[in-house]
């Protein structure tokens, strides 16, 4: 019995001049912006959903359904003043009163919402009138604002809240409204003639889902879709030059990483940990499995925080001599082996990168056994922390905090799979999240970052680019670091 | 007409059959690392409360041991019920509905190009054996097995691309009933990649079978009787290759099945072996189980399928 | 003759090599149904006699073949070799019997391993029975029936089809057996060497004092040979006696339509009268008429060979016949 | 004493001369026996000559300064996206691929000959055991049993060839089934039973020699399906696992080069469709040398 | 005399092997006329069937006759172009084969296979029927319209043999070609076929030649025989004449080798030594010298033709009168 998946409604689709498609590879997985976990889910529902706040490409705090908002002095209470007018997509009127009902339902326990532990810093709500929301914390936390510019924070309408229909007909008061769902296929979103920030122009908005990325390719090239979501460097290197389409690249907040597992063997030495970092070369790693395409980078990828990639390590990464010498002082001039698990399957480069890698660490007698693992095993072992090194694709913030703070604060949720105990790092993310204030901010993420690369627990290689293939009739797209889909609103 | 004790045994032997199929992916699954948790949550999974992870459990029914859970999905499958997705909730027995045609349609019609095409050329080259066209066909059919199939499907969706602009249409899929032109734009390319293989074997048998029935003691009285090679050709040798070929084109009908996940993925076609691709690494047991049940199913139907068409082509099997 | 020791132990019976008594033996088919192969059959040989086996094809002679050779067991009856039960042997006990007993099949090209050198063949008979397997040994069994020891570096397929057929018989020796079982050991070969065989056969009689059972369908074949002759028809025997009473003066009217429709060499015979040449098929023995199984066919049929099943009654002494119409009057209806 | 002569004069003529080469000849005399066989042992060359680095290039080796370069004098085949040289990698590929055929292929064709002659000879609840098995294994997608198996051993070659293994492991046994129920019924095979031969010998013997043609072919037809078994799984991302080059892997790697560099593609393309045709010419040249009725005329 | 009816002049016929080309028939003479039974007899090998085979034009694939003549009333039919030639076959030539259980078309109903050959000639649909009916009746099946509509598998061999015979003189050939067509059968059932054959020979004023390797057949039915030993014919006569008097010694081994009626019991049989002659491997001289009693030096090096003798044309250098006792093989009787 759930009524948003009528696959029979819909028209074949690709004749009808006013559809705009989107292919990309995988399908949403749940209707829920709270639950979502999978990025095609938040790419979605985030262009149904609002949210108080919204960051803007470059990482920086901007309205969204709050035009204002003031941080008292103790950093213990913000303000939210909302947008006037505002309605539902089902045509009620939106109130303070969502805004409470969303984020109570984030916070409750029951709901397993997403956001939660970004959140967990807020006591209570309170809506003094229909349009102002006061949030009180327990502790100033800096990255609250970012938090809640995300789709997990999406605010929910509060009829829907208390009839338990959220997650079953997505209702929102974003740009486009929900249409419906063919699991596995596409998903169909309308226009929102009444959006706040004026009516998209197209009319009708499909996301398909073709599995392969050569397909979507192809598909572009025959002009079947207006947009094309590529995540693979090999695909788009294929793209070449076409009339129906053009190649746009972005670099994501995303990084690729070696993760090293610093609890265990040789890697609990941080000089080895040093040494590997040194002996890989990061622009090799982005030619050879990007062919070239992003930016070699240090930890934190957010635009508004952008430090040296290499400060804080002792050597240039690549100085094979100078790797081998630490090693050698470390005690480990024979190398050793370390069991390297790799994704295979969702993350394209993963075998390249770790091919790549494992040819450079040979040359100072590391040797990397692969183990590949699919998405479901890999996960596991991830989480588990069941290896020495993890070749990865972690997701970025454009908050420093909300990047690092789950792996290397104490009791931070993943701190299992980060591999290192460092109450520096703990004490500099915490220091920077409890003050607002941008410039002791900057300090502090600087130093956060050296800290990561005197440490290295992981060795931070490169941002990949995120492409899009833009068909040539489209105008106006441009791509965020994080992946959303924005200026679809205002493309035609 | 028809022999009911022999149809009974074979139904029985299915049900036994499918039985174990359920058992055995039942079985598999859970060997594998990795659960429904992992598989919906990703590393979020990782961030879990223990509550939350017992309720999750709970909620997906894996905190049960297997055998339990195991006899709940067998009782569900009697109902017709075939569980819930994990990663969206929606019930399977609607997912395999919506899949199930595109697949069946893809294999199917595969299996008649396939066939028709083999069957063509296997006689040709089979009737004149050692001869020019028979080298060349044989060839042909060797380089139709020896291409895998992920390269041929890649070729053609870039060649149509590249030379034609033309995609196949992947929106929706749209059924034969609806639309004929709509639904081969959708279905044609890609079976006619599927069709490769399955005719070069077809071609195979058939050559080899027209050329062994062709030495055939009835030819020989057929012959004698001064009926035209033609005439030969059809009544007699075509008609008794057909055993064989019907045999050859059951068996084959399974790997189709199995071939549909390479191709729907490439053409981006919404069917079972793409449903099943994505739930194996989802950990979507429930969406795993019912699709392997389902093609089990399929494959087993066909086998009863050729099984009957056998007895009904081949008077000595049929019943007195 | 050499005085060979009898395997399979003591021979206590003295002179009977092969007793079988009202044996039967039913297949159950799944198209067919039951096939009546064997009904209450009974026969017995002495030792160094031939029993022929005469009939046509499906009456149940290789059923009798494989009964007696343990390669199947029957229904019910029994069947005694060298007067002990091979029907009910196991184990040891059945090894020791089976060397007593041995079987040379129809098709010699299908009784012997296409992969396996004659010579192997033989040396692993005598083998797997731990008796001396040399090359000499495997030399002499060639000789035996003829054929010279370098027979042994052949493959079947190289050999003709009389000289396969040797083998088959030489194979049948290696294990010193007292009764050889031939199931229409010439059928398969050529006019012109089936002399060869019978002749080879004749003289392994006589030299090693076998006894036989000889199968055929050819009642010419087996009264040159046979001591004894049994006819078969549908599962069951009709005619049982002596060699020159059942095939030169026969009684049963089948086996007097056997005798007439075997054709003779000799072209100044006249063909057999109309009346004597059976007509139909032989019926099938999943479904055997009533009453007497040849009534259909059967030129003399009356009524009660349509109800009633004629018994296998004494005719003159070692004469046995089941038949209402030819008996002796004085026997009545018999039963 | 006897009655009759012995046969002494030389017996008939000697059709074929019997013995070791025997099978190796009369392959050789069918024409696409031959073509298969010499192709074979040619890729059988290069790939010992993969195996044991006997090249001019390593194939592991990275040479990021020479990536992605066209066939040349010093790269025949050219190099890939890490500058390693593609002839190197193929003919070690062709081992790699090989070796997860072979090794799979074997498995299956001793367990499924086993299964499948126990079923045909002993039939009765033996058959009917190992029957429901195989159709059981039959009802699988077979890419989903591989799936599985990987899933679940993780990748490798070795697992890879488990997986193989596992999926044509039912056609083995329905391939040897069905001759050892005829030939378990066969005379020679009775003509045992009644020389008192133990079950032992006469099932290794006597049946399994003679059910061999139908799984001799089966094995070189089942050695090309593993192949191309082999790379689909590495399409799928199950593999064989890197940098270990096996055909599958290189081919399915090489779709996101083949537009700008042709070559990643088309040599290990070129040598999977080269393998799979030269064993199925292979299977075909078996076919015939041991079809007895080659034997009966003549 | 005028022209026999079917009459075949020094045909020879090779067939493709792997070692090179075999000739298989090696100059084969025959003729037979209308309402006439012409025996083939030889042993297994000797080129019987090729014999039937090249005269109907129905030679395997890789077979061919290379030289000589097939007359058919004074028309040769070798050289007829193939699409000339398949209307003499089934028209003109009817042939049974030895195999009933497998000369049949498994998967087509009786009738059709009837029919077809008629309709091939131009019959039309009706009167094919109507032929059908009345000619599986003539072959003394019971009830041939329910009949037509059965499959082979659903007749005992015996059945199949007539609806085989049936096919074979539908169209009303004036030669019938029967190669061992009781063979596969037993003895009872032979009996009948043999009946049925000289019956409908008598009616249809027949040409037959009947191949097979029994002599009691021949004795039976035939009018003349012609005895094929390694490709040739060795012998020729009338079948009284040749019983009488065989003038080849491998002739005169076979009729021996026979056991009779009036033979001593269990007496040994004569029989004719040595090995059937392969193709492969034919000696320069006489093919049977290798195994004949009668031996000469010549035979040895110089093939004889057919000669004329008393009653008989033998290909045998050795006239009957000069035959040592024994006559043929190694054995007596004695
Ligand atoms: N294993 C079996 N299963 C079912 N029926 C069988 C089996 N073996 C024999 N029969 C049937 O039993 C009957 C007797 O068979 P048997 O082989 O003894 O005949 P036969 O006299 O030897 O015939 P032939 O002359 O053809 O060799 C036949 O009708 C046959 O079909
Ligand atoms: N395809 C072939 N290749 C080579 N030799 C062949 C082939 N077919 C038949 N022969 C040979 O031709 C010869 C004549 O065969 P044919 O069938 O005419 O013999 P036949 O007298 O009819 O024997 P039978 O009594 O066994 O039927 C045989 O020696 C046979 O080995
Ligand atoms: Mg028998
Ligand atoms: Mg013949």
């Amino acid at each position: 019995g759930l009524a948003a998946c009528s696959p029979s409604g819909s028209k074949n689709s690709s004749s009808g001049t006013s559809t705009f498609v989107v292919a990309r590879t995988g399908d949403i997985d749940k209707l829920d912006p709270h639950l979502a976990t999978a990025f095609q889910t938040q790419q979605t529902l985030g262009l149904v959903y609002s949210t108080l706040v919204q960051t803007s490409s470059t990482g920086e705090i901007q309205p969204d359904l709050a035009t204002k908002w003031t941080t008292s002095s103790d950093g213990r209470t913000v303000d939210f003043t909302l947008r006037s007018g505002v309605t539902w997509q089902d045509g009620s009127p939106f109130t303070s009163g969502d805004v409470k009902a969303s984020i109570r339902r984030i916070l409750d326990q029951k709901t397993g919402a997403v956001a939660r532990s970004n959140l967990i810093a807020i006591k209570s709500v309170d809506t003094p009138d229909d349009a102002t929301v006061v949030l009180h914390l327990s502790q100033p936390s800096a990255s609250l604002l970012y938090s809640l510019a995300s789709v997990n924070s999406s605010i929910e309408s509060a009829k829907d809240i208390s009839a338990g229909t959220v997650g079953k007909k997505p209702n929102g008061t974003g740009a486009f409204a929900w249409n419906g769902w063919n699991p596995g296929q596409q998903v169909v979103l309308t226009g929102n003639p009444k959006y706040y920030g004026g009516a998209p122009k197209i009319k009708k908005l499909e996301f398909r889902v073709i599995p392969d990325e050569s397909s979507i390719l192809s598909g572009m090239k025959a002009g079947a879709f207006q947009l094309g979501l590529i995540s693979d460097p090999g695909v788009a290197h294929q793209a070449g030059k076409s009339d129906t389409y053009s190649l746009a690249k972005q670099p994501a907040l995303s990084y690729h990483v070696l993760m090293l597992n610093g609890r265990k063997g040789p890697l609990k030495n941080q000089q080895v940990r040093q040494a590997i970092s040194c002996a890989i070369d990061r622009n090799q790693v982005m030619q050879t499995a990007a062919y070239g395409d992003g930016a070699v980078t240090g930890p934190i990828t957010s635009p508004a925080f952008a430090y040296s990639a290499t400060d804080g390590l002792p050597c240039t990464p690549g100085d094979v001599a100078k790797a081998r010498s630490m090693l050698a002082a470390a005690g480990y001039a024979k190398g050793f082996t370390l069991t390297t698990i790799v994704e295979t399957g969702e993350y394209a480069t993963a075998g390249a990168e770790a091919q790549n890698i494992q040819s450079q660490l040979s040359k100072i007698g590391v040797t990397l056994q692969l183990k590949q693992l699919s998405t479901g095993p890999y996960v596991s072992a991830w989480l588990a922390a069941d290896y020495d090194a993890a070749v990865a694709l972690n997701g970025g913030s454009y908050d420093p905090f909300l990047m690092y703070g789950r792996y290397f604060t104490s009791g931070g949720s993943l701190a299992k799979p980060a591999g290192l105990d460092s109450s520096t790092l703990a004490d500099l993310l915490t220091q920077g999240n409890a003050t607002s204030d941008s410039g002791k901010r900057q300090e502090t993420f600087r130093n956060l970052q050296k800290e990561l690369l005197v440490e290295s627990p992981w060795v931070w290689t490169f941002r990949s680019d995120d492409y899009y293939l833009v068909g040539s009739g489209v105008h106006g797209f441009t791509p965020r670091p994080d992946e959303l889909l924005r200026s679809l609103t205002s493309v035609s | 007409m028809l022999n009911w004790r022999w149809l009974g045994s074979r139904l029985l032997g299915a049900l036994i059959t499918l039985l174990g199929v359920t058992v055995v992916v039942f079985v598999v699954l859970r060997t594998i690392p990795g659960n429904a948790i992992t598989a919906s949550l990703g590393i979020e999974s990782g961030t879990l409360t223990p509550a939350q992870r017992a309720s999750l459990e709970h909620f997906y029914g894996i905190d049960r041991p297997w055998f339990a859970q195991l006899w709940a999905w067998i009782s569900g499958v009697a109902h017709g019920d075939l569980g819930l997705s994990l990663t969206n909730g929606k019930s399977v027995t609607s997912l395999v509905a919506s899949s199930l045609p595109v697949t069946v349609e893809l294999a199917v019609l595969s299996a008649l190009i396939g066939t028709a095409l083999g069957v063509v050329l296997g006689v040709l080259a089979g009737s004149r054996p050692g001869r020019a066209s028979d080298s060349l066909t044989q060839g042909a059919s060797l380089v139709g097995l020896a291409i895998p199939e992920f390269v041929l499907g890649t070729a053609v969706v870039t060649l149509l691309a590249e030379a034609f602009h033309y995609f196949p249409d992947t929106g929706t899929f749209v059924p034969l009933t609806s639309s004929v032109s709509g639904n081969m734009s959708q279905i044609l390319y890609p079976s006619l990649v599927l069709a490769v293989a399955f005719a070069a074997n077809v071609m195979r048998t058939t050559r080899s079978e027209y050329v062994e029935m062709a030495e055939a003691d009835y030819v020989r009285t057929a012959r004698g009787k001064g009926l035209s090679p033609g005439r030969v050709r059809t009544s007699h040798i075509l008609r008794n290759a057909t055993i064989p070929i019907v045999t050859l084109t059951g068996i084959q009908f399974g790997y189709l099945l199995g071939g549909t996940v390479i191709i729907e993925q490439i053409f981006a076609l919404p069917g079972m072996g793409r449903l099943l691709f994505t739930a194996i690494s989802n950990r979507d047991y429930p969406v795993v189980q019912g699709t392997v049940l389902v093609i089990a199913v399929l494959f087993v139907l066909v086998n009863l399928l050729v099984d009957l068409l056998y007895r009904m082509i081949d008077p000595r099997t049929r019943a007195a | 003759m050499p005085d060979r020791p009898m395997p399979g132990g003591e021979d206590s019976s003295g002179e009977i090599a092969i007793e079988v008594r009202d044996v039967v033996k039913h297949y159950r088919t799944p198209g067919r149904g039951e096939v009546h192969a064997l009904d209450q059959v009974s026969v017995s040989v002495g030792r160094g006699q031939v029993l022929g086996v005469v009939g046509e094809s499906g009456c149940g002679k290789s059923t009798l073949a494989r009964l007696l050779t343990r390669l199947e067991r029957p229904d019910s009856g029994s069947v005694e070799i060298l007067g002990r039960r091979i029907d009910r042997a196991r184990g040891r006990e059945l090894r020791e019997l089976r060397r007593g007993i041995q079987l040379v099949f129809q098709d010699p090209y299908a009784s012997l391993d296409p992969r396996q050198r004659i010579g192997a063949a033989l040396a692993e008979v005598l083998t797997v029975h731990r008796l001396p397997s040399g090359t000499e040994r495997v030399g002499e069994l060639l000789e035996t029936v003829g054929l010279p020891a370098s027979t042994a570096g052949r493959y079947p397929h190289q050999l003709s089809g009389g000289q396969r057929q040797r083998i088959g018989i030489a194979r049948a020796l290696a294990v010193q057996p007292r009764i050889l079982v031939l199931d229409e050991p010439v059928s398969a070969l050529d006019v012109s060497v089936r002399a060869e065989i019978i002749n080879l056969l004749a003289r392994l009689r006589g030299e090693l004092g076998l006894a036989f059972v000889f199968i055929s369908h050819d009642l010419g074949m087996v009264r040159h040979l046979a001591d004894q002759i049994a006819v078969m028809y549908l599962g069951k025997i009709v005619e049982y006696g002596p060699w020159d009473v059942v095939s030169d003066t026969p009684t049963h009217p089948y086996t007097r339509a056997l005798q007439t429709a075997v054709p003779i060499a000799d072209p100044g015979l006249d063909a057999p009268p109309a009346d004597l040449v059976v007509t139909g098929e032989v019926p099938d023995a999943a479904d055997p008429p009533s009453g007497c199984r040849f009534h259909p066919r059967c030129p003399l049929a009356e009524d009660r060979c349509r109800t009633a099943e004629p018994l296998m009654l004494p005719e003159s002494g070692r004469h046995r016949l089941a038949c209402h119409v030819m008996r002796s009057e004085a026997d009545g209806t018999g039963g | 004493m006897s009655v009759l002569p012995t046969v002494a004069e030389p017996i008939g003529s000697v059709p074929t001369a019997p013995g070791r080469s025997w099978l190796l000849a009369r392959i050789w005399q069918d024409r696409n026996g031959r073509i298969g066989l010499i192709v074979i042992l040619l890729l059988a060359v290069v790939a010992v000559l993969g195996a044991f680095g006997v090249l001019p290039h390593d194939p592991i080796a990275q040479h990021p300064a020479a990536r992605l370069q066209g066939p040349s004098s010093r790269y025949w085949f050219g190099t890939d996206q890490f500058g390693r040289d593609i002839a190197a990698r193929a003919a070690v590929g062709i081992w790699t691929s090989l070796r997860v055929a072979i090794v799979s292929v074997a498995a299956a064709a001793v367990i499924g000959s086993i299964l499948g002659i126990s079923a045909g000879f002993f039939r009765g609840w033996v058959d009917q055991v190992v029957s429901r098995f195989v159709d059981i294994l039959f009802a699988f997608p077979a890419i989903l049993l591989a799936l599985a198996v990987v899933s679940a051993l993780g990748s490798g070659w070795q697992n890879t060839a488990i997986a193989i293994a596992v999926v044509y492991t039912p056609i083995f046994a329905r391939v040897s089934r069905g001759p050892t129920l005829a030939v378990g019924t066969a005379e020679y095979i009775k003509a045992q039973r009644v020389l008192g031969t133990p079950l032992p010998r006469i099932l290794l013997r006597h049946v399994l020699p003679n059910v061999s043609a139908p799984i001799v072919v089966q094995v070189t037809l089942a050695l090309s399906w593993a192949i191309l078994t082999e790379s689909a799984l590495s399409f799928l991302g199950l593999g064989t696992r890197p940098p270990t080059p096996s055909l599958g892997l290189m081919v399915s790697d090489a779709r996101n080069t083949v537009a700008t560099a042709w070559w990643t593609l088309a040599f290990p393309a070129l040598a999977i469709v080269i393998a799979v045709i030269a064993l199925n010419l292979l299977g075909d040249g078996l076919r015939s040398a041991l079809d007895p009725r080659r034997d009966s005329r003549a | 005399m005028s022209e026999p009816m079917l009459a075949v002049r020094g045909l020879h016929t090779s067939i493709r092997t792997p070692s090179g080309p075999l000739e298989i028939l090696r100059g084969v003479d025959l003729e037979v006329d209308r309402g006439e039974t012409l025996a083939v007899v030889g042993e297994s090998g000797s080129g019987k069937s090729f014999t039937a085979l090249s005269i109907a034009g129905l030679l395997p694939t890789g077979a061919a006759v290379t030289s000589g003549q097939v007359l058919l009333e004074g028309r040769d039919l070798v050289a007829l172009r193939e699409a000339e030639r398949r209307t003499v076959r089934g028209a003109e030539i009817g042939m049974v084969y030895q195999d009933p259980m497998t000369s049949l078309n498994p998967m087509m109903r009786i009738g059709k296979q009837v029919t077809e050959g008629l309709k091939a000639h131009g019959w039309s649909k009706e009167e094919a029927r109507d032929r059908a009916v009345t000619v599986l009746g003539e072959v003394g099946l019971p009830s041939p319209r329910a009949l037509m509509r059965l499959y082979p598998h659903q007749l005992s061999g015996g059945m199949r043999q007539r609806v085989l015979i049936a096919c074979a003189i539908a169209p009303r050939p004036k030669v019938l070609i029967a190669d061992e067509p009781t063979t596969a059968l037993d003895v009872t059932i032979q009996q009948q076929i043999l009946r049925l054959v000289s019956r409908l020979r008598d009616e249809y004023g027949l040409a037959v030649v009947w191949i097979t390797h029994d002599l009691g057949v021949v004795a039976r039915i035939a009018d003349r025989v012609a005895v094929v030993y390694a490709g040739r014919v060795t012998e020729l006569a009338r079948t009284r004449e040749l019983f009488a008097a065989p003038h080849h010694p491998y002739t005169d081994g076979l009729l021996r080798s026979l056991p009779t009626p009036g033979d001593p019991h269990q007496a040994p049989l004569p029989q004719i030594g040595g090995n059937p002659v392969a193709l492969s491997a034919l000696p320069p001289g006489c093919p049977f010298a290798p195994r004949c009693a009668q031996r000469q030096d010549r035979c040895d090096t110089e093939e004889p033709p057919l000669i004329d003798r008393t009653g008989s044309r033998a290909a045998c250098w050795v006239p009957r009168e000069e035959w040592r006792a024994p006559s043929a093989g190694v054995t007596t009787r004695a």
